[in-house]
């Protein structure tokens, strides 16, 4: 057990993986030489050299496409998009083709390629570099999607996904890739699909995921001042998503909150309420409620994006509100 | 790989290619039928006219070495190999097809022999094959990955991205592009304002441009394209002329179409021009009526299997969205 | 007032939109000469001329580009992407440009483009040219979404998209376009956003959109024999969609249920459910049912294309279950 | 419109160009330190070295032709005219910026003159003034849209979608890439297997090279090019070498470059060599240093007022998301 960043945890699976099996390689901008553009590959080119890292021209629809065509040809290739943003260049490679193939082909084969990507902001990075976008994909079956909060999952999730055998877009957080956490020496794999309780509580369930599962945590902490108890769920995977594990705490809580980062409406959180609203419906004390972000784009400014950012105030009156 | 014919005399190799671009013709005009007949679900595009590009192209072909294909991929598909019953089975959305009837037309694929798949959005395989052709260059074995695609493909950006990364890492693509002049209900020259050859010599990559209906001169043109291809390791384009002889899908009416078109399509069929080359070369007597003779008895035997089989359980819709149990690499 | 098909309908919308406005220009693959691939196009070359009406390359990222840069510059431009499926390959366009260039640039100008889509199944199209991706959009802050269901509001909310100064994404049927109904001579416009009840009931609130109106219509129809009274709320507009009225409905009948023809996981009805189980939480006597199409792409084979795709029985029996 | 300055003497014409480069320099290098100072949210890309480019195109551009560019946009838009208040307030992210502080950097637009955006995504330019061209060439004045776009957005798809259709519909597109060698952290060179100049020569595109670090030269390409599109209504490219003094981003190590560069660089600087310029077209004594002295109260008087301006207010958050009450066309 060590300390370390996110962003290192998520080099490390990469390169656990690769040092694992030879058809593990690369393709992304500036992934090779510079390390990434936020440092998520530094040392792979040296340790594995050109043959498994590619640095690729900015092309992202030939990067994602590419990747469908080396997974089918018996490769575990790993394309990094430099921004989520950019995923909007790589849409049909990834919806149309990774996602389908299997299916359409009847079953013959399999898509075993991953897509690192990162969302979010907080960084002023503007209304083009901030987004988060991941219920697009959690909507396209044959797709699945893991969001890693801490720095062991943004090893294990991503082992997972390159384990895995169908097409992963791992999300990862530009804001989380300088955080710190424990990193086992040998980390526990993943099961993709599968929640955690990060918190233990009674009157709440508070589903989250992302980035966000820490501003639930500290907003937790200080509703536990008041007197109203949160469990706190990391989602950690949205397709599949688990939903055993969410009803299993309604069923304790039987009030329900679910905060993300991304666009509130049509958004993930749209699904999990939609679900609860259904198989949940009869453990409901109280209305279900959503914090996420409102319906703009990512502003710039510093004021504006704090503004639009899911703060633990938000929180904090939405869990008021519920046991009001 | 290639079969040992003599470069002045192929008449083995092309008997070869004759066979499989007949194998094409009988069984899109027999797709061309059951269309009329209400049989065939969804949209059906007919490569009729076309079948001597992939027919020469698959003789120098390993079943190690990948194709992807369009929407027009009929020919492409049969031309490496994949059954004729599973093919009809698959067109025809029975349970006993190639892709369990999930796919149809416009996804054809058989993972085991290289067949990446038809593909119903223009251009698609482009990167698949770039892909392809990054892992094949990885295994070392000389294998190419040849994507088949249309002039009018040559609009979409991918092709650029495709031609820069597979001339900068030098990739084993062959891009072959099937130039028969339409694009949809348009002619292609209209949409166009770049030729194949020029681009090619922009990203300083191979190109030969052949008559796409002669068998012999795409024969010719397949076997140094993937011959350069294997010694180097480098990408190469061909680009064959040829002719759409039917509307864009079956059920067109075509009225946007030159008068006298069809006597020129008429004039250079591929299968007629295969049989003068077959001659010419001195192919025995006879071989012609038995060959085509066997084809049409394949077929029809094909395609009666084809009609037997069942349409698939709706129980089975939901499987093979993942993988169950875990992933067996080809 | 005339009966009509609905492609017909899509026709005159624009007709009358360029006889009126000049600025008014269409752009789209095969749209011009072959009067569209669904014949939706008809006539307007000839009519218009070929400085209004362009056959485009097959590029449909460059399409709808032009269409953010001819709207920046003055135009009112109309693309066509000939199925929805291939959005995949307009998506930065349409999200990081259309539906961010007022916001980011302080609301300095509009992009008063159009962009005509087609989605859905029925025609054995198979996985690439029959998906329903409108969830993708009007997850979007800065996009308007509408889809047309019957052959008015084929006319009605194409001219108003076209007259609407932000981008707004018209999603078609495909298996609607031969669809007959009345066409008024003189149509109201419509107003984006405004929901409108089909048929009243008072046990259950039925909301849906697009193709599958007509199938919970047929479906209210059968309950009704059943004794149950469906309301049936067309959407409509689904970016800006009319909370409003489907609460309104909610408070009369307490029991909701939300069809349409895309993928339940993560679509549309999502967002209506988890708003209903917020806002109309106290109005509601039932769980929140969905009736849409399960998690796998869209299959070719009739036998699989039909039980994917959403019918009168499984509404039936959601409809049943609810009044259990 | 151009001024009229005699080809062979364009005097007038290199002091505005001068000028307007000087501008740019003085802003970037104020940025450059307000990012030191922790005053510059989010990223924050300099053009230093290259700002004889839009400078001298901008020369020739009237307030109905319209620009549009990318990441490394703010020569750009200072060249068009925006206002250096709205534009430093606008990186500074204050409510008075051009766009209210919602943009910054890579979004500084003004829609009333012609400024389509920076952009943040690259390449995405190019299809934005393909359709602005469209919207251009339809009013029938002579108009053109101008995209600038650097060697590392070559690489992009859309460069040949747009290629194409500009050729292909006759646009009146510049297509001017700003080649400074470098694509973020990487040399394009290992990113690129194509020459801009053997695209243009594909696509059948009126192109042009030149020094984008001469004033004169610039202005030279500028004219020519910029007429022939005017008289016309045709594409052209003009390809731009120049230096991209600063790191990828402010904050970048730049451990990945050559030695030397820099030295290489400053003997190429653009403000250096306007100045030789300007000497040998005869411009009398004193006038750069007044004009310096102009250029640098005005840049500190803006950098004032813009510093002075309030942060956005919060409540303003949801504003302009769609538009209010209709619209109202340039
Ligand atoms: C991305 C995409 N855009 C448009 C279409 C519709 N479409 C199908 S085939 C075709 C024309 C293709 O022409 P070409 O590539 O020359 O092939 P051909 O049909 O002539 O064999 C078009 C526009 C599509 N399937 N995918
Ligand atoms: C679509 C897209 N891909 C990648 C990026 C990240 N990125 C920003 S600038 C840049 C390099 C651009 O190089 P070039 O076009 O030569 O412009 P320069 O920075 O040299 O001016 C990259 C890869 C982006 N912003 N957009
Ligand atoms: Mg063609
Ligand atoms: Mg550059």
């Amino acid at each position: 057990m060590a300390e370390s960043r996110y962003v290192r945890a998520v080099t490390r699976a990469m390169q656990d993986a690769m040092a694992a099996d030879a058809s593990v390689i690369l393709i992304g901008e500036d992934v090779a030489a510079a390390g990434g553009s936020f440092k998520a590959t530094r040392g792979l080119l040296e340790e594995f050299g050109p043959q498994r890292v590619y640095d690729a021209p900015i092309a992202e629809a030939a990067i994602a496409g590419m990747a469908v065509g080396a997974a089918l040809s018996g490769m575990r290739p790993i394309a990094e998009i430099m921004f989520m943003d950019f995923v909007t260049l790589s849409m049909d490679m990834l919806v149309n083709q990774a996602a389908k193939a299997r299916y359409m082909f009847g079953g013959q084969g399999s898509v075993p390629m991953v897509l690192r990507t990162p969302h979010g902001g907080g960084l002023s990075a503007g209304p083009q570099h901030s987004q988060c976008l991941e219920a697009w994909f959690a909507h396209i079956p044959g797709l699945k999607v893991v969001v890693p909060a801490t720095v062991e999952d943004a090893y294990s999730l991503l082992r997972a996904a390159i384990d895995d055998p169908d097409p992963v877009i791992v999300v990862e957080n530009k804001a989380l890739y300088a955080l710190k956490g424990d990193l086992p020496d040998a980390p526990a794999p993943a099961r993709i699909g599968e929640a955690l309780v990060r918190r233990e509580g009674m009157d709440v369930t508070l589903v989250t995921y992302g980035g966000t599962l820490w501003t639930a945590l500290k907003a937790a902490e200080i509703a536990q001042a008041e007197g109203i108890s949160v469990e706190v769920i990391d989602l950690r995977s949205i397709q599949p998503w688990d939903e055993a594990a969410v009803l299993a705490s309604l069923c304790r809580t039987h009030r329900l909150l679910i905060a993300h980062e991304a666009v509130e409406a049509f958004g993930v959180g749209a699904e999990i309420a939609a679900r609860m609203a259904d198989i949940g419906f009869d453990e409901l004390d109280a209305p279900i409620l959503r914090v996420a972000a409102p319906f703009s784009p990512v502003p710039f400014s510093p004021t504006l994006e704090g503004e639009w950012r899911v703060s633990e105030t938000k929180i904090l009156t939405a869990l008021r509100r519920l046991m009001a | 790989m290639s079969r040992k014919t003599a470069p002045n005399n192929p008449a083995e190799a092309l008997k070869s290619i004759y066979r499989r671009a007949m194998i094409i013709r009988e069984a899109e005009k027999t797709l061309q039928q059951l269309f009329v007949d209400g049989r065939v679900p969804g949209f059906l595009h007919l490569s009729i006219g076309q079948e001597a590009i992939a027919s020469a192209i698959s003789e120098f072909l390993t079943p190690g070495d990948t194709v992807s294909s369009n929407h027009r991929g009929h020919g492409h598909t049969l031309a490496k190999g994949v059954d004729l019953t599973g093919f009809f089975a698959e067109i025809l959305g029975r349970a006993t097809g190639i892709c369990g009837g999930r796919g149809g037309s416009m996804h054809v694929a058989d993972l085991r022999l290289g067949m990446l798949g038809a593909n119903g959005i223009v251009a698609a395989g482009l990167p698949i094959t770039t892909g392809s052709a990054l892992a094949l260059k990885g295994r070392g074995k000389g294998e190419v990955a040849v994507v088949y695609f249309g002039d009018g493909a040559l609009a979409e950006g991918l092709v650029h991205e495709c031609l820069n990364i597979a001339s900068l890492w030098s990739l084993p693509v062959l891009f072959c592009c099937e130039n028969n002049g339409w694009s949809e209900f348009s002619p292609t020259e209209k949409q166009l304002a770049v030729q194949l050859k020029d681009l090619a010599a922009a990203f300083g990559i191979a190109y030969a441009e052949a008559d796409g209906n002669d068998m012999l001169a795409m024969h010719d043109v397949a076997r140094d394209a993937i011959g350069r291809m294997r010694a180097g390791c480098i990408p190469h384009i061909l680009e064959c002329h040829t002719t759409r002889v039917r509307g864009h899908y079956e059920g067109d009416r075509q009225d946007y179409r030159p008068e006298g078109e069809a006597d020129e399509m008429s004039a250079r069929d591929p299968v007629a021009i295969g049989r003068r080359r077959l001659a010419e070369a001195g192919v025995e007597n006879g071989w012609i009526e038995t060959t085509d003779a066997e084809v049409k008895a394949a077929n029809t035997a094909a395609l009666e299997t084809a009609l037997a089989a069942p349409l698939p359980d709706a129980a089975t819709l939901l499987a093979d969205v993942y993988t169950e149990g875990g992933l067996r690499h080809g």
